[in-house]
């Protein structure tokens, strides 16, 4: 394990690279001093500054994933247009900028022709997917991601490059019940169905202790079986979260045949208007359909359709779905509402209606 | 004995101040129930000690469960008279409506066995009549009994029924309370007289989402008024209001409030997107000469209210958001639904554990199951944000061949640690 | 425990009376046919039906707990007015009902001279409180609620008699943790400070398994002294919920010494406008002072100023609250905002303030 | 070897489609780097078989304890070279800004050492840097460090810091995220590097409510700029706006958004209860040329985030409303808070327990007392509706004479089956 580098390999604790240095200029020059932003078209706007500045972003939408010759050509891109300098976006995208807004359509150009990104994923379109790792490289997914993802963008590319929501559309997908994706608008994942299958021959791989008492409700116990420590798990208990498998391959909680994706609804985390919130179950049992998943960008677009037709400017998907009623919700989806949308984990009781209240 | 001059330093003092004071008309009573002066003699010791002397066991009149409410004096030798101080609790006319007759033969009831005094009425409904020995409490029940009152609720069963006054003084009543009061204490007052449910069981029915009743901070089962088809309005009068008000008053005061903003002010006329009404009552309270509930009416059944104790408060929440009660078969089906409940939670609730807790036990998607009752999002303010969930779609042998089992209250019932963990 | 009555009891299952035969004439002519009601004064309000009529209703204050004497006083009133029917307010009120709005002024006249018992209490007013048995009866009361009461009822005594508030305020009481009380706008409530002392030689009167099953944080444990079995407290788990104590007198949770009383804030059942809602502590530590409990009447009196002076029409208290923040709340009634304000119970999280809202 | 003629029959449907597909891309790379023809193929096989084939364990570049994501294959014998395919996560300039040369030094770096294949970003905000063995990864870290790069967070300590583009590039930016985000970095590389946390600790730095680094719902300590004093207003530019909206477009849009309703259109003025105002950004959103926060800026700190496993999902909360964040002494005092935290949590908390987790079972009264924090009704939406306190005021030695202990996380730590019960 010993790296055959020159040196021997100390701490250098160089800590977080100097932004100062990789600023666009015109940013630096207006750092903190901007005073507006409009929209251009989807995927530019510009910004507009105490100074009389003006600094036009132009947005493309990226797989996140690229290999090193598409980054160098990125880099060309930003070479010629935009002074040496280029950045990214919290969910992937590349952001391009200029001072010249007659440069905003050969830039464009220069992107699709280039590199073969859609610009667009800005304001009220459906914005670039945030992922996980997946079958590429994760060692616990039940899923893809980038294929997930890839099959949904293209299947709502028109809805990248267009404005035609009511308000910013964000979704994220996940590959396992650990969900490294985001808290969003719409978000896919995957579901296991089963409890831990133990192999009792690895046990030894991992520390039992931390096994146990990662489990949050208690399901698994300590156990002995020929002769050697192990654990068993506790069915009915057990409620099929992947932590224990997390910690130990040992514990197998995947099943290939049996994982299926479900769709939640109405995660926010911006403080706008009543703040964030969490999303919902909004439907299940889709099944985990490499490499197109056709059900699942079915299920999104029926969301989607719903909210577009019924959300007023302005509203996020699960302002739309709060101010119409769930009932509402299953019924302009064609969701079906079942007894497993109904929590039954720690904070329950906080869910159900507690008043009068009822659509008829 | 008559103790005519009760010297009481620190009861005396709530004689003063203009709300009627309970001190002097007990010392009145004092006067004719010498039981009452020992009472206020033991109050008095209270307040002065901050402390209570009373002891409770239970005492059963022969047939029935409950209906009385034991009290034993710690202070007896000192207080001979409230040595034995019972309560006995009788089932309230539905609407807590009286006939000067009826009331009066309460009065005398209570006067000739016991100390004469009553509160009208304890928080659950009933007529409490306070201050009966061993003795005079079998006398009392029988009396009662004879002229056709009945015993209230106490013990794991259900309770006695209050309702609000509904249909008999209210525009807002959207079902008969005081019938399916009625209708519930006599159907299955052999729950009521001789408990066997795990632990008490509350109905209180309001005529409408006003809960003039209390039911659903208050009850198991609250019963709550409501309508299927639109808020009838009358355009005349709404005009007239906002004459009177101004529109911008109205705004303030009534559209802006609706918690879904379904209804709009367009003008001097109401708009209301009624498919978005949840029967809050606001605008019909406020607007109460214009608007009124719809016409096609029935109740919103809700399950699992109660106070603090274990559990923390409980609101109740909707079981079955709209259910018709107007035919014998309306009932019939009402009926139904409490009885599949009560046959669920009482083979599987734990001693002592209320019908909301139960739900909290083992999960109200479980509870719909065992109870045969259809899950419906109006049974929720959001579906859940967490991916715990075992469907029963997916399970399949797994463990060691075993079949598999889901989520199931039998499982949980030996193992009480699970009350306070997550399923 | 026998009987002496003439016949061996037996149950006779009569069931609730026939409210028919005790509704006033104009009621049982009128039934489910009222179109509207019209508030005449404090106290008094008229119901309109579709048959033209109407039917006058006077509410009069009552302490609950009545003499027959005094009942059999207001007995006489409703036959000299009321055509021999009266009938009770969910809230202990008594109300006489009139046909002819001439009898009203006499009715009142007489009610007052006859009762002593003041009208109001409807409406926008300070409405009765409703209470438990405290020392009067129960036996496990740590104050008093009668007592309470009537204190709170003196002190407003010009709110229960006018209708001066923004909105109807609701107001209990309750005399142990158990909370007979009723959820309300305002809510007085006993508070304990100490696990149960158990009297060990009184361990026998009781089921043991039940008194450690009743415990909702399972912090009472079986324990033998003395070759008997009894049971221990768990002192660092307890939360001296008193639940124990409903079960079992041997595990003694109040103290006379240190008991305290809170105010409570909020509750309402109505499903009106944003629908029923909990209580939440106000403030605590208020001393439980007989015979006149000043500090408490204080307490609300603090509330009550804050409320008329900032709610809107129709806002109840936790409404007004809410608007205004409890940051507010708590500089407007002076009250101060402590570590125990905050929730530990089962639920806590759900009322963590999950957002970046602030009010600064 | 080169793996000119990849045929994946099912990845090859994904070269199709109008979205820039990452398959395509891959197989370019194929052609340059073997060991992404070998991905692929092992990526094939998955999707064949709906099933993962990687493994993973730790490797540690020496004097760092995190940074490295290690992944062996178990298809390691058909596809040797991705039998070792680790991730380096390398800490990216705050907001996500690069030169080229930046960026492709780390294109070079990425392509000498391994597969030349990078997302950019991880959604904790690294530069992932896919595809070492066990030797490269030592050399290619060496290179990084040399370069003046560094490794990222990973295990048990704090983890590499996102922010939201900030005074850079927005009109909204209530402090200086960017400079926010080197500061604690630098300071704490220590925490990133070595890790010896109970468990993993993000923070997220949003400069406003926007909330454009996702910081509420996926860290432990989001840092959202907000201001004390009242919004700017423009009334020039909010006539425009409603003359261009009209007025009913502006109050359906946006004053009737506000969550507290202390926003109102008077005419063609906005005016606002500032007092009232809880910072959402709503109405500064929807009408930015005409609206901004006020000039008395700072930050907003709040605590324990995170996203589903265990506990389900968890929100961060309120923990200190507003804290300046302009001198160096602004910066002292909000580092103080961090690390009293650190030091409260790290003590006491249990290994695999998020601080959101650890806050859940002593309760956030206690660990506000531990980290020396002042409670404010803004962390709550509002007090505790149980009465279930234990009040240190009123605590005396009462059981057998010992002393009384109030409830303490040092009480609860050996007592695993509390953690889901409550408090
Ligand atoms: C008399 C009354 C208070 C009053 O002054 O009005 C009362 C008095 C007692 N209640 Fe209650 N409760 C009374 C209404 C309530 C209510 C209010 C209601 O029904 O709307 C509640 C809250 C709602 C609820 O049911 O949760 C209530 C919640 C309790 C509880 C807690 C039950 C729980 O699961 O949360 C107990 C304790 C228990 O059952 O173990 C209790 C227990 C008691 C006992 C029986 C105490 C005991 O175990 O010995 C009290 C007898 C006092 C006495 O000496 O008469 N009482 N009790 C009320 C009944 C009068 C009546 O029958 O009309
Ligand atoms: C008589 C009574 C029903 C009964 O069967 O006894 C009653 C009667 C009426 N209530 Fe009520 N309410 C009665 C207890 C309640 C309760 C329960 C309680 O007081 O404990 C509530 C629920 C309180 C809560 O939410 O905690 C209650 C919440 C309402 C409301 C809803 C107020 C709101 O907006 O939240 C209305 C509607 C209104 O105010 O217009 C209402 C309206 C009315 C009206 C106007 C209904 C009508 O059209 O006849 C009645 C005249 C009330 C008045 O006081 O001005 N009544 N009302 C109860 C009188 C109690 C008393 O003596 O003070
Ligand atoms: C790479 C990344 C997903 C991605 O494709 O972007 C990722 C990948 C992994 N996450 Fe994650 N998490 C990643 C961001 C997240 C996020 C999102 C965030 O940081 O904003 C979350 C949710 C937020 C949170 O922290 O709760 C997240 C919550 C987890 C958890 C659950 C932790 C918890 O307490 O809830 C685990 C499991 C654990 O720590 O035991 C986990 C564990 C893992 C492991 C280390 C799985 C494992 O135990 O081996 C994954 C390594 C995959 C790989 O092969 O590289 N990952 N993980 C993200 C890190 C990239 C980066 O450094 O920039
Ligand atoms: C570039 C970026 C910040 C960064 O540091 O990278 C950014 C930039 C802006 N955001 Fe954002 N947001 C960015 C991610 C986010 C996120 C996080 C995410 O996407 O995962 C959120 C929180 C989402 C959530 O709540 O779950 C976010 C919630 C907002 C909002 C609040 C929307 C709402 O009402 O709920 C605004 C305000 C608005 O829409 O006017 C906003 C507004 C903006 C503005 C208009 C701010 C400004 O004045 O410059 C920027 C132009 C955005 C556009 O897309 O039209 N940005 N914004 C991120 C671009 C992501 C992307 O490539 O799509
Ligand atoms: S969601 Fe699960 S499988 Fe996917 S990257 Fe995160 S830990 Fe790995
Ligand atoms: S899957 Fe989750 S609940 Fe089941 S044993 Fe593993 S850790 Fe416990
Ligand atoms: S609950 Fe409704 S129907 Fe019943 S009295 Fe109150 S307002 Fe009238
Ligand atoms: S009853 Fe309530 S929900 Fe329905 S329209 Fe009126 S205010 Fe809105
Ligand atoms: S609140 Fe407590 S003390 Fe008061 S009546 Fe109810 S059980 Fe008894
Ligand atoms: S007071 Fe409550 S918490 Fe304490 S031992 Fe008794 S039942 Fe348990
Ligand atoms: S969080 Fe606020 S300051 Fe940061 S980029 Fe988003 S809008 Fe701008
Ligand atoms: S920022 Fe939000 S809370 Fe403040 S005035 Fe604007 S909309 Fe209202």
């Amino acid at each position: 394990m010993d790296g055959k580098g020159k040196k021997q390999l100390a701490p250098r604790d160089n800590g977080a690279p100097d932004y100062r240095k990789y600023l666009h200029p015109a940013m630096e020059r207006n750092y903190g001093r901007w005073k507006y932003h409009r929209d251009i078209r989807p995927g530019v706007f510009v910004h507009e500054s105490e100074s009389g500045e003006s600094l036009y972003t132009v947005r493309a939408g990226s797989p996140r994933m690229m290999s090193a010759p598409l980054l160098r050509r990125a880099c060309d891109i930003a070479d010629k247009f935009c002074q040496g300098k280029l950045r990214f976006t919290s969910r992937n995208n590349i952001e391009f900028q200029l001072e010249k807004e007659e440069d905003i359509q050969p830039l464009i150009d220069e992107i699709g022709r280039v590199l073969g990104f859609p610009v667009g994923g800005t304001g009220h379109s459906f914005h670039n997917i945030i992922h996980t790792q997946g079958w590429l490289h994760c060692n616990l997914p039940g899923t893809d991601a980038a294929g997930v993802v890839k099959s949904l963008m293209d299947a709502f590319y028109e809805e990248f490059t267009h404005e035609n929501f009511p308000q910013r559309v964000k979704v994220s997908t996940s590959c396992c019940t650990i969900n490294c994706g985001g808290q969003t608008d719409i978000a896919i994942n995957l579901q296991h169905h089963h409890p831990p299958v133990i192999d009792h021959n690895n046990t030894k791989l991992c520390e039992l202790p931390k096994v146990i008492s990662i489990c949050p409700v208690l399901a698994i116990r300590p156990d002995r079986l020929d002769g050697r420590n192990t654990v068993e798990v506790i069915e009915e208990k057990c409620m099929y979260c992947g932590a224990c498998h997390a910690q130990c391959p040992a514990l197998e909680i995947r099943d290939g045949e049996t994982d299926t994706l479900s769709i939640w609804v109405g995660g926010k985390s911006a403080s706008t208007r009543g703040g964030p919130s969490f999303m919902k179950l909004a439907t299940w049992g889709l099944p985990n359909n490499p490499p197109r998943w056709p059900e699942v960008a079915d299920a999104v677009r029926r969301i989607l359709k719903a909210y577009q037709a019924g959300a007023n400017p302005y509203e996020r998907v699960g302002e739309w779905i709060e101010r119409i009623g769930w009932k509402n919700f299953f019924a302009e989806t064609g969701f079906e509402f079942t007894k497993y949308h109904i929590d039954s984990y720690r904070w329950a009781r906080t869910t159900f209606n507690t008043s009068a209240h009822v659509r008829l | 004995m008559p103790d005519d001059d009760l010297k009481l330093p620190l009861l005396d003092q709530l004689e003063e101040g203009p709300w009627p004071s309970f001190v002097k008309d007990l010392k009145e009573q004092a006067k004719r129930r010498p039981q009452v002066g020992q009472l206020l003699k033991q109050l008095e010791q209270s307040y002065e000690d901050h402390w209570d002397y009373w002891r409770g066991t239970a005492i059963n009149v022969p047939g029935y469960g409950g209906g009385v409410i034991a009290r034993y004096s710690d202070l007896g030798e000192r207080f001979p008279q409230v040595a034995q101080f019972h309560t006995i609790r009788v089932i309230e006319p539905p609407g807590f409506v009286y006939s000067t007759d009826a009331l009066r033969q309460l009065c005398d009831l209570s006067e000739d066995y016991g100390a004469g005094i009553m509160q009208l009425h304890g928080m659950t409904g009933d007529i409490l009549m306070l201050g009966y020995d061993n003795e005079k409490l079998m006398e009392v029940s029988e009396a009662l009994m004879e002229k056709g009152w009945d015993l209230g609720g106490s013990g794991n069963g259900m309770r006695t029924i209050p309702c609000c006054i509904g249909p008999a003084r209210c525009e807002m009543a959207c079902y008969d309370t005081l019938k399916l009061t009625k209708y519930l204490t006599d159907k299955y007052i052999g729950y009521l007289h001789r408990p066997e449910f795990p632990y008490k069981y509350k109905f209180k029915l309001s005529g409408c989402g006003n809960d003039c009743a209390n039911s659903v901070s208050r009850s198991d089962m609250p019963v709550i008024g409501t309508w299927r088809d639109d808020i009838q309005i009358d355009q005349e009068a709404v005009a007239q209001f906002v004459k009177e008000n101004g529109p911008d008053w109205a705004v303030r005061n009534v559209t802006s409030r609706c918690p879904t903003h379904c209804i709009h002010l367009s003008g001097d006329r109401i708009e209301i997107d009624n498919r978005n009404c949840v029967r809050c009552m606001h605008c019909i309270n406020v607007m109460h000469l214009a608007l009124a509930p719809g016409r096609d009416r029935g109740v919103t059944m809700l399950i699992g209210g109660k106070r603090t104790v274990r559990s923390g408060e409980m609101l109740a929440s909707v079981l079955v958001p709209f259910q018709k009660l107007e035919s014998d078969r309306d009932y019939e089906e009402f009926s139904a639904i409490v009885e599949r409940i009560w046959d669920f939670w009482g083979e599987h609730g734990n001693e002592h554990e209320r019908v909301g807790e139960f739900i909290d036990r083992i999960g109200l998607g479980a509870f719909l199951d065992g109870a045969g009752i259809v899950p419906d999002p109006q049974m929720v303010t959001n579906p859940r944000s967490n991916p715990y969930i075992k469907f029963e779609e997916y399970a399949a042998p797994r463990l060691e061949g075993e079949p598999h089992k889901t989520a199931n209250v039998l499982e949980h019932e030996p193992d009480r640690e699970e009350d306070f963990e997550g399923k």
